[in-house]
């Protein structure tokens, strides 16, 4: 989407520093976005993109610098006063009220009223959320409750919600995290209809192939400063890339060996109900194998039930029916703890709400679920365990302070080493991953895919869910697409393709291979 | 947990639009409740069933009902109100103090205040212990149980300070000093029905427009459910806050000029141990200390559930110690049934879901088969 | 009228008019003090209760726990019940007056015990102890045993209860005239046991000199014994109270306690019922409104013949 | 927690191990609150500062503090324990009840159980009413807060049921019946120091070890901190949580058995209110009520300040009104403080992720350099 170049600037930043205490996420970034365009902002894991958009959308205030919105100087000292003056944002993390319904999540905070101002009017928001939904191509009735979506439908209502706004201004900051290929194309509808009236959007995501497919603009953040902008036209992923972080997007893979050994974990039938929502099936009759020196993808869609499937095998979501053994043994009865002991653990999908305590320590995080390992004479010894916990860190390239720091001190990446981290300190047989890459930058990226294939060579085995091509065709021994529940297709990845994969996890058709 | 049953048994709905008969009763558990509780004392007294009764009940249920309107209020925003009882007494006491004659030492006179002026003056006083709280759990970030908790030692001290410890009688008024008619709030009969209850009925509908017809509404329970989304979508969560406690703050003193009314005299120790009655009232009627949840329905049940449980183990005779046993038993098992409803839901969903898989499979095989 | 089978019955199927006024004796009779969890209190319920039913009620024994509010909610109910008479141990003097006044609207005539109402011509009768003269007997005995002179610790009842303040004055209009007895410290225990031991114990470090502890009834005296013995100054510290509870007396009996003024509970309430009886019947308690009974001092002299508050003669 | 980087130049912390002098203050603040307490007693009254005193206070802080070990417990894991009032008035009941001797009615019998086995049915009583909480909280999924109310109620029912009303005299038994002994509990001084503060240090250096030193210390933390993050850890939740409120429920039948012992009589009514004494001590500490943090030592100061604040009002003479003021204001500050230190430290830890992000950037700009 070429527009003519050169169209008004609507917002522009001017030299915007913030300091969180005392240091600074941003150091004198200026950023401007035109009307009608799409600007990427493309940087690493805190390099501090979002903190330059809540800035812009008035959630944050800057520690010096100048907003010119039409080239006039602004304060915005709320989100509800950028709002009033045309600039819309689509937060990184979702932000739906789950006990609310669709139409007033869209519109809580600007209700439609009526009666002096002093009712919602809530027959005119339902049927504008229809309307608004509708143009997302997604139909859900506007009076669902929010918590009864799955992840990817409340994207969308997040996405609804700004659209509905009908700003001059539209701030996408991850927008596409949770959504299927075929909603992330309807989006990227929307967002041509926006430009060509002249809607200007800032575009964040971390997946590059987007950023190139949609944006006209590019501009890249490294540690807190604009390092380079460029028209897209004029530019390619390689350059993205070395922009990010100096180096290229092959090196993220490691070697695999494609040597696997006997049958390490082997599941048959395995049928779990979905937890959030009601009379759903999450999967369904899964079958599969894993074994030692194995490493095998789940590739899939949001909402394909990789999640169920990984906490079913480890323990957590109810089963509803089939087996799961270990290396012969069946291991279905066991509860979590036993099963860690047994050797299968999981890295969560979602390290904040899953993986990490944030009230304890780095290295209280890293032991918790070893901590019976290090018991002598009843008491835990802090000597073990501080060394295991300092060698684990150092092999997962854990960059910190202390093991005694606190968990908020890391940056993403790391926090998600120190989750991996601790499923390594239960010394597994299988691991489990789901979406060990998801929200972290490439630096880290290639440092876990690393550790997954050193872990595999030690003659046990890894099962991961991931979203990402690129990760099923170059990550993995093995890769099993999912689709609503099913395993659709057993692919070797070295004869698969691109666009075989997304046919696949898209339809669940299996015209193409078997 | 990991219960490997293929089989699950196929579950029975045949009642109330695909839900069975017993799932329909869970859902109004706390009314179900309610009436279970009247057959049961009924049964037991002559006395229950009468309309006498039963309105003297209900006067009774009115002012817990009152406080539990507000008490959920701050419970649907995910904060907790522990003051109330205290603010029963001080505002008794505020009132107490103006209605006897207020010494305006200054001036070397005794104000008598006009009824209504005391009226606003002691629901003022109400406003600002919630404001005080409000403040602390807002701008201080304290959390509501310890705010509130702070708060209850604070304006029961208050109130034992004003009052030097002592009560106020005869609250009637004089008509000389133009300050009678304060009797009106508890002994007053509008149309037969005793006062209390109308301003119960009042408080229940303005609350009830301000949780389902206003904006203010859906902050309150946009507050509870996700605090930071209803920041960010424009929530002055601050104020929300704020202003339910206000709002939990003058409705218990509005309970406490209702319970000195009715007594004709204030002492500085009444309300104490309310809060608990409150709360237990609005939880029973359905709604989550969480947050985000809960209903005007629900607290109103909830108050008549204790109400008429502890008016009702009187008429028939219950002694006290059994009646602190029933009433414990009552809260637990109120909340219990909450929860085997949700699970019950829940449950019969996944197996519902289970058992479709399982015929599709059986589809799929035997199309297999006739290939 | 009641569906509980007691001699009412009988004698109300004595007559056959149910419907004239108040003149047989029968029906319930409401039965309310502050909590059970205080002897006392469950003396005077037990006695009203027996002397109820023994004459022909049937009873019932409510406790307002000293909420001004629970007690007008328990007189509700008591209206509710059609009950044919209160008697009532009350929730503080002033607070009562208008649920003493919304029963004598409904027709029940309440019958007050052990603690008055400052208002007369409401209730039917209103039977109490004589505070004052039991505590100055309690006052003298005090300051006979202190010999005239040294420091000593006064623990007060519940503020709001009119009691408080009259035992409190009779102590002093006694003990005030020994300019060598000084007070050197008065607390409120709210008539409870842990927070008068609590507290006494903390007022005996800041004031070791201390040769005696007076109190406004007997559970705080028994608090403050528990705190002189923890002290270890049992037997240098002379500790009095009121009420005549089992307890105090068998304290009294160990030598740990001086003595307590025995209020006759059990003879108040049975006259409480007596009366009762007779305004249903004849519409007229034959005495007077305000009645004072005699209190008694027990010490170590006639504890021997102290049965459960009342002492034989 | 938050400790130091070796390079973080931007911050500057000059004073205290990198910290500044404020902070510092500000991290001892309870300990601080209780020296400022005791300085501004120990000028208003000259036996506040004395050796017997200090005793005789911290005897009284005793049974306050064990009960605030026990709720501190849960509070970690995020519960809370409204119910731990009433059974330390039913465990005083429970001994009573077998001090005085048991009717065996069915064998005609009256037991006199040795002191011993008193004290183990007492504990063993109270561990009951916690596994009661514990089940409803794990099992139903009933709210803490909701469920400890119930039990409060039922505990507190069931004492004076038993008791039926009435206070169990003179517990120190009878040699001939060979259950004396019991007033050892409340007025034994072994080598000098009143029992129930051996038994406070003993809580609190068992409550300590398992806090710090054992699996399930990390546990109860992780619990608190994150329960799904702690259960997919392999954390058993559940038990944890069962076992806090069965621990809470035995510290709450101890603190009953000295009271009952040092007054040497068991009364129902015993340990109202007693909860909030607890929570406040526990929260003024620095524990929070969302669970996840909280410390013995600061239960213990928590507890120190609570006992000496009102031990020392009543030494000045404060009236009792002031004090329920002043109580009630000092859990408020105390918490206040709590807050600012959290919001300082949270600023440093931002300011600490921000420079190891930028740290990395430049170890791996440095790398790509020399590559
Ligand atoms: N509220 C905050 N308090 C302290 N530091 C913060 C805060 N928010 C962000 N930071 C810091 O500011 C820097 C920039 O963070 P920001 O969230 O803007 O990064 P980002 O580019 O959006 O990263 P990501 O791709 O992971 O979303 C980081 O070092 C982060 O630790
Ligand atoms: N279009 C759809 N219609 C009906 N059910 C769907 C649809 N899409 C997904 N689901 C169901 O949603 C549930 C799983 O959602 P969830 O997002 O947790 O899966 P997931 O594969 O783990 O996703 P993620 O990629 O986030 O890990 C499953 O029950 C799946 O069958
Ligand atoms: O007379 C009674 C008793 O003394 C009791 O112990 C406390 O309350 C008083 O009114
Ligand atoms: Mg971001
Ligand atoms: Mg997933």
């Amino acid at each position: 989407m070429t527009h003519a170049a050169q169209e008004t600037v609507l917002l522009r930043a001017e030299a915007v520093t913030k300091a969180y205490g005392g240091t600074h996420a941003l150091r004198g970034v200026d950023f401007e976005v035109r009307a009608g365009e799409v600007t990427a902002l493309i940087g690493e894991n805190g390099a501090g993109k979002s903190t330059l958009m809540k800035i812009l959308a008035g959630v944050e205030r800057p520690s010096s610098g100048t907003i010119l919105l039409d080239g006039e100087p602004v304060t915005f000292s709320s989100p509800t006063e950028a709002l009033d003056n045309g600039v819309a944002i689509i937060h990184q993390e979702l932000n739906l009220c789950p006990n609310l319904s669709i139409s007033d999540n869209i519109f809580l905070g600007r209700e439609e009223r009526r009666a002096a101002g002093l009712a919602v009017d809530y027959g005119r928001q339902q049927s504008v959320a229809a309307e608004v939904l509708a143009r997302l191509e997604e139909e859900i009735d506007p009076d669902t409750l929010a918590g009864d979506l799955r992840l990817g439908q409340q994207q969308l209502v997040e996405i609804a919600r700004a659209l509905n706004e009908e700003a001059r201004v539209l701030i996408m900051d991850e927008p596409t995290s949770a959504l299927s290929h075929s909603e992330v194309q309807v989006l990227f509808k929307v967002i041509e209809d926006l430009t060509r009236r002249g809607v200007a959007i800032i575009y964040i995501s971390h997946h590059l192939d987007e950023c190139l497919e949609i944006a006209d603009q590019a501009v890249i953040l490294r540690d807190g400063a604009v390092v380079a902008r460029a028209a897209m036209a004029d530019v390619d992923m390689q350059w993205i890339v070395t922009q990010m972080v100096g180096r290229e997007e092959s090196d993220l893979f490691a070697d695999l060996t494609h040597d696997p050994g006997d049958v390490l974990l082997e599941v048959r039938d395995l049928v779990v109900a979905d937890p959030d929502t009601h009379g759903r099936l999450a999967v369904r009759r899964v079958s599969l194998d894993v074994h030692e020196r194995e490493i095998v993808g789940i590739f899939g869609l949001m909402g394909a039930g990789r999640t169920e499937l990984l906490e079913a095998l480890a323990g957590r979501n109810k089963v509803l029916g089939g087996t799961v053994s270990l290396a012969g043994r069946d291991v279905g009865h066991l509860q979590v703890s036993e099963r860690i002991a047994d050797g299968i653990v999981l890295v969560p999908e979602d390290r904040q709400r899953d993986g990490l305590v944030q009230s304890l320590s780095i290295g209280m995080n890293m032991a918790l679920a070893s901590v019976l390992r290090f018991i002598k004479g009843g008491f835990v010894s802090a000597g073990d365990e501080r060394r295991t916990s300092e060698e684990t860190g150092r092999q997962v390239r854990l960059k910190m302070a202390s093991l005694d720091a606190a968990i908020g001190s890391l940056s993403g990446g790391n926090q998600q080493k120190v989750v991996i981290a601790k499923a390594l300190m239960t010394e597994p047989r299988v691991v489990l991953l789901d979406e060990p890459s998801r929200g972290i930058d490439v630096g880290a990226k290639a440092d876990i895919f690393t550790l997954m294939a050193q872990f595999s060579k030690e003659g046990r085995a890894v099962l991961f869910a991931t979203s990402e091509v690129s990760e099923a065709l170059f990550a993995c021994d093995r890769v099993l697409v999912m689709n609503r529940g099913e395993i659709v297709a057993d692919l070797d990845p070295r004869h698969a393709t691109r666009e075989q994969l997304m046919a696949l996890a898209d339809t669940g058709t299996t015209t193409t291979e078997d | 947990m990991t219960s490997t049953t293929a089989e699950a048994p196929a579950v029975r709905r045949p009642l109330f639009k695909n839900r069975s008969f017993g799932e329909f009763l869970l859902d109004q558990r706390a009314f179900v409740a309610l009436i279970v509780l009247m057959i049961v004392f009924s049964l037991l007294s002559d006395h229950f069933l009468t309309a006498d009764n039963l309105v003297t009940m209900t006067r009774h249920v009115a002012y817990n009902a009152i406080l539990a309107l507000g008490v959920l209020l701050v419970i649907v925003t995910g904060g907790i109100d522990l003051s109330v009882g205290s603010v029963v007494g001080l505002s008794g006491i505020v009132a107490g103090v103006l209605l006897q004659g207020w010494e305006l030492s200054l001036f070397d006179v005794t104000a008598y205040p006009a009824v209504w002026v005391v009226i606003v003056i002691a629901l003022a006083v109400g406003a600002l212990v919630g404001a005080l709280n409000g403040l602390l759990i807002t701008r201080f970030k304290v959390a509501p149980f310890i705010a509130t908790l702070g708060t209850m030692y604070i304006a029961r001290g208050a109130a034992l300070l004003i009052s030097n410890g002592s009560t106020f009688p005869r609250l009637q008024g004089e008509a000389e000093l133009g300050n009678t008619g304060f009797s009106f709030l508890g002994v007053g009969r509008p149309l037969g029905i005793p006062t209390a209850i109308w301003i119960m009925v009042i408080a229940a509908v303005l609350v009830w427009v301000l949780t389902r017809i206003t904006p203010f509404g859906r902050w309150l329970y946009a507050t509870g459910g996700n605090e930071r989304a209803a920041e960010l979508s424009g929530v002055p969560v601050k104020s929300v806050k704020m202003r339910v406690y206000i709002i939990s703050g003058i409705c218990a003193a509005m309970a406490g000029l209702i319970i000195a009314s009715e007594l004709t005299s204030a002492a500085p120790q009444t309300g104490t141990a309310f809060e608990m009655n409150a709360i237990a009232a609005v939880v029973i009627g359905g709604a989550s200390l969480a947050g985000g949840r809960g209903t005007v329905k629900g607290a109103l049940i909830g108050a008549f559930v204790i109400g008429f449980l502890s008016d009702g183990l009187v008429l028939v005779g219950v002694s006290s110690f059994w009646q602190t046993v029933i009433k414990g038993l009552v809260i637990v098992l109120a909340v219990i049934l909450d929860q085997s409803q949700e699970r019950l839901k829940s449950s019969r969903a996944a197996a519902q879901a289970a058992q479709s898989v399982k015929r599709e499979a059986a589809e799929r095989e035997a199309s297999a088969a006739t290939a | 009228s009641t569906t509980s089978t007691t001699a009412a019955e009988t004698s109300s199927a004595a007559t056959s008019s149910s419907a004239a006024a108040p003149a047989e004796a029968g029906g319930l009779i409401s039965v309310i003090t502050p909590a059970h969890s205080n002897v006392f209190f469950k003396a005077e319920a037990d006695a009203a209760v027996a002397a109820a039913e023994k004459l022909g009620y049937t009873a019932q024994a409510d406790s307002h726990d000293d909420d001004p509010n629970k007690q007008s909610e328990l007189i509700d109910a008591a209206i509710s019940s059609k009950a044919v008479a209160i008697i009532l141990d009350n929730a503080g003097a002033d607070v009562t007056v208008g649920a003493v006044q919304k029963a004598k609207d409904a027709g029940i005539p309440v019958f007050l015990i052990d603690r008055e109402i400052n208002e007369t011509g409401v209730a039917a009768a209103q039977i109490v102890a004589n505070n004052s003269q039991g505590a100055g007997l309690v006052g003298e005995a005090f300051v006979e045993a202190m010999e005239g002179k040294g420091d000593f610790i006064e623990l007060l009842g519940r503020e709001t209860d009119t009691n408080a303040a009259v035992r409190s004055d009779a102590y002093h209009a006694v003990i005030d005239q020994y300019a060598d007895m000084k007070m050197v410290a008065q607390e409120t225990a709210n008539w409870d046991q842990q927070e008068a031991f609590t507290k006494v114990s903390t007022l005996l470090q800041a004031n070791p000199d201390v040769k005696g502890i007076i109190a406004g009834n007997d559970t705080m005296a028994l608090g403050a014994v528990a705190a002189v013995d923890a002290a270890g100054l049992t037997g240098d510290v002379i500790v009095a109270g009121f009420d005549g509870s089992p307890d105090a007396v068998a304290a009294i009996k160990e030598g740990k306690m001086l003595a307590t003024g025995l209020q006759p509970a059990v003879k108040i309430s049975e006259m409480a019922v007596e009366q009762a009886d007779a305004f249903i019947r004849t519409g007229d308690t034959g005495q007077e409104e305000k009645q004072s009974v005699d209190c008694y001092l027990i010490d170590a002299s006639n504890a021997d013949k102290y049965t459960t508050f009342a002492l034989e003669d």
